[in-house]
């Protein structure tokens, strides 16, 4: 088995949802690796979108903001945030990955405060386009350390949606229908959502790791699929790859 | 018009689209020479109180250079449109020169990470925030820019950030879907950094667009600071490339170098170092107030700024990193 | 007194009425020669828009379509449609000329049906621009012929508002405030509204008509302002530059 | 939501974004070979009862080349955007196309006058009509291409224009002014016509936008008509002036001449002449078919018409026009 970190098992992990000729909207680091790995791999296809503007560049490295230079590189369009955006609300968008500094069981995230909103502990940066992509965007996945301060029974505050309460409560609330969270991926597991209720549910465990060191780390109690598998660890292919063509600087892998 | 929900955020800018249209109806249309240096024009078009626009995306095509000049006349009590607002919003915030805030992105600066002067402010107490999302700013900026006073939108419900906000939720009349309505935003005095523009104020980049476009037409005053002035006649010989047509634009100030230490495309490359060097600074009071010292408050203008950090050797440097040449050092 | 026609006699009326550096939203034909002609005279100034995108062009000749190559020909920009009514639309359109088959005494116009919607006598374009203009620049003016069957009691069809029902009507419509109807110039008289019944009212009369030659020729009772004046007669500099700088083919002027 | 008033109208497509937003799902999003006949693309992609939308303005940068390829296949009962519908207009009415309409400009060629052609079909009873404006047709799209199912503007209200339209009226929630809400219009079939297009899609044009771009992204199904292929390597080259990405396109046709007999800026300016034997013809039913045989049915492809009317000479003429030369004959 190949010598690897927890940013490249997630990393791998998460390119591999990205089907060749889907469309995804991405941040910078972890998300922008993921598809640029994807890319590299099953997905020459894969098409990229930066929320300020920019349309699949020929990413000659790792952007730093999501609307410098290298977002629109030999982009097939270098368009506005109004593009992307209505593009996602218009259902053309398939995946996004986001994070935050908490997350439910619903898969809502919080990137806003730590505490009361009028006096917190922490101020963070806000939804940026993260509320904008998890209400628009098909599927949403976020790639996260397992880590029970992260995984919590209620998020400070709900910057941004999952399946906000579970069961029918965001085909309710207005959101575009049948979008929603659809994997979370950490250095311990791979999670999805039970169909009815919209739990967290486990369905594979990374090499290394018991359900137990799973359910320890996470705040509330974490739904397990009938049939739970054993993550794929990244490949010798992905690993080269990632090291020397995603990111040879290790901005995001830290090598 | 039945609201099913609305958010408890205070609205910090009147939507109303009749006060708008008087303010524009008395707004000169005609073709005079704008050019002034961005000191008079931060002096006679930007009002302790007023509510503030910064064009840009992060630190990309943003009128830096304005941010310091706001500081060095040490303007106050500024609301501000934090529209993924990073290095901009890190000076402003060194300035202690808002107290009010509408968040979509802010504190942070992207992979660089969170700056701790930003942090420090907005936990102070002394700032109202309002949250929103990017593409919301940008609906809201839509609204005022088409003259109508919310548009709808279908982000944000369900979520504290719609219950911190000042949008409100109603029921679609066509489909019986439920929207949350966005009002619109008009900022008394924007700035947008543009690559070239004429003396009238008749504006081109090249890009990305971000949300700039709305923001021109929805800000009462807008100020552009360019890397170059051109000719009227060069605008006339490609008008498919104006962006920013002259009679929303009050003052044209040529300022190259306008947006470093951030990326002006096709230009010039982030100056990574002296990014890394205020992050890490800011995290020091006494440090930094020599650093603001030395990079803002006793500098005369962004020709000094830049001549403070390595001058056009150093800008050289930073077109060959956004050319992606190899480089040599 | 120089020889002139009508449609020479209404489009330089009209020019006067542009200030210098005022906007002014146009369509092809008469309007378009007005602002042409008022940029020749006293308003050098004066901005031109077209509704499809050409703002401030250097007109070669006169435009066939509002959206041909001389609307934005050697212009300050080609915008999009969007561009210009929303510039209406936030106010910064002064002025704007139309026509219609009918006009009544509000200058409320009809460019849709003669006769019934469903079975009409004559199906006529439709809106097009004239209710976006209408709606929203500050004064919306009319060069037509003055003529009984075209100045009627009430309009088959009201596709563009005047001052809709006369009164605080318009105010109470929803459309935007204190924008409307302005001048109306006619080949015998330029009428503008009074202030409270939003009636139109005759306010000078050009020379060879009497008061008379106009009510008789109007379908419904023309209120008179206190002092009429009669309307100043096209200058020689204007008919000379009309014929032979701006209409030089005699498209509008038809000489 | 309490409605105000409401136009009696009828709205000929659903307003529902959520509809829209599972038919974009399931387009593809990959990088193919999307050129095609123009013949192709009709018969691929048009259906009978589709709601069509056309590019461009009047008779400027105008899909006509798709017009004439609808007529030749006998396309029936579609829908239409009559937005500053001229020269399209006078086509698709003499090949009865459509049996319903939105009319916003219809009938008129502007300065050239009114089609017979086009008026006696539309008061022949066979076609359903509902009114609005040029404006109100670009804000309907404007909503299909933001994804919501209408946005509020603040014009029609008051007007028969209204009553005649599927729009309605309620109270802003913000400031209690009365807005129309004009209902998002996704035709199922659009036409562009743009100087220059990659393989995939990607499309640029230069001079004024109109509509285009939001009819771009409210289609359904879209069909650009390009004056020429070019490269994706430029396209990639300068990604700054592509208009309409490839995502949201389904063919591509090489069509020069392709807006002939109107105007394309840059390229050939309207053949006057020719428009003015369609708008005197047209008044005498046998010579009218006759001439439609000739120019329309009879012909092959767009290269067919263009031979019929004086070929690349003919277009050279056109060409020195549009760039003002002085003529030579």
């Amino acid at each position: 088995m190949a010598d690897y970190n927890m940013m490249e098992m997630m990393i791998s992990v998460a390119s591999r949802e990205l089907e060749n000729g889907a469309t995804v909207g991405v941040g910078t680091g972890a998300p922008c690796a993921a598809a640029m790995l994807a890319q590299k791999m099953a997905s020459p296809e894969l098409i990229i979108m930066f929320e300020a503007g920019g349309i699949s560049p020929e990413l000659p490295e790792m952007p730093i903001s999501v609307g410098d230079s290298r977002t629109f590189h030999k982009a097939l369009m270098a368009g506005s945030m109004g593009d992307i955006m209505e593009s996602c609300s218009r259902g053309f968008v398939d995946y996004t990955f986001l994070g935050g500094a908490q997350i439910d069981m619903y898969g809502n995230l919080n990137s806003t405060v730590i505490g009361d909103h009028a006096n917190p502990k922490v101020r963070l940066p806000g939804s940026g386009g993260a509320n904008d992509f998890a209400s628009f965007c098909w599927r949403m996945m976020v790639m996260t350390p397992q880590d029970a301060r992260r995984f919590v029974e209620k998020v400070d505050f709900m910057t941004t949606p999952g399946w906000l309460e579970g069961g029918d409560s965001r085909a309710e609330s207005g959101l575009p229908l049948d979008a929603g969270p659809y994997k979370i991926i950490t250095n311990m597991a791979v999670m999805d959502f039970e169909p009815v209720s919209k739990r967290m549910r486990i369905i594979s465990v990374n090499p290394g790791y018991s359900l137990q060191d799973i359910q320890d780390n996470c705040g509330f109690e974490l739904l397990k699929a009938d049939k739970i598998v054993e993550t794929q660890a990244p490949t010798e292919e992905e690993l080269r790859i990632l090291r020397e063509e995603v990111d040879p600087y290790g901005y995001v892998i830290g090598r | 018009m039945e609201i099913l929900d609305q958010g408890k955020g205070e609205l910090f800018v009147d939507p109303d689209p009749d006060k708008l249209r008087g303010f524009f109806r008395g707004k000169n249309r005609k073709l005079i020479d704008k050019c002034m240096t961005l000191k008079d024009a931060v002096d006679k078009f930007v009002n302790n109180g007023d509510y503030l626009g910064i064009g840009g995306f992060g630190a990309n095509r943003t009128p830096i250079a304005a941010c310091h000049e706001i500081l060095r006349q040490g303007k106050k009590n500024l609301g501000f449109a934090g529209h993924t607002a990073t290095h901009d919003m890190q000076i402003l915030s060194a300035g202690e020169a808002y107290d009010r805030i509408d968040v979509a992105y802010v504190v942070g600066l992207e992979a660089r990470g969170l700056s701790s002067c930003s942090r420090k402010y907005l936990e102070s107490g002394k700032v109202k925030i309002t949250e929103w999302t990017n593409y919301s700013l940008t609906v809201r900026l839509q609204a005022a820019a088409m003259g109508v006073p919310y548009l709808p939108a279908r982000n944000i419900m369900g979520t504290d950030t719609f219950n911190y906000s000042a949008a409100k939720m109603a029921e679609c009349p066509f489909t019986g879907k439920k929207l949350a309505l966005l009002p619109a935003l008009s900022p008394d005095v924007s700035f947008i950094h543009v690559h070239e523009a004429d003396m009238y104020g008749n504006a081109r980049f090249k890009g990305i667009a971000t949300s700039d476009i709305d923001l021109a037409k929805a800000s009462k005053r807008l100020i552009i600071t360019c890397e170059r002035l051109i000719s009227n006649d060069e605008i006339r010989r490609d008008p498919s490339s104006t962006k920013i047509p002259y009679f929303l634009v009050d003052a044209v100030c040529e300022v190259p170098y306008g947006a470093y230490p951030g990326t002006m495309p096709y230009e010039y490359f982030s100056d990574e170092e002296h990014i890394k060097e205020w992050m890490s600074t800011e995290k020091d009071p006494d440090a930094f107030k020599e650093f603001l010292d030395r990079n803002i408050y006793n500098v005369k203008d962004n020709d000094g700024y830049i001549m403070e950090n390595g001058g056009l050797k150093k800008m050289q440097k930073l077109r060959r990193k956004e050319f992606l040449f190899k480089e040599e050092d």
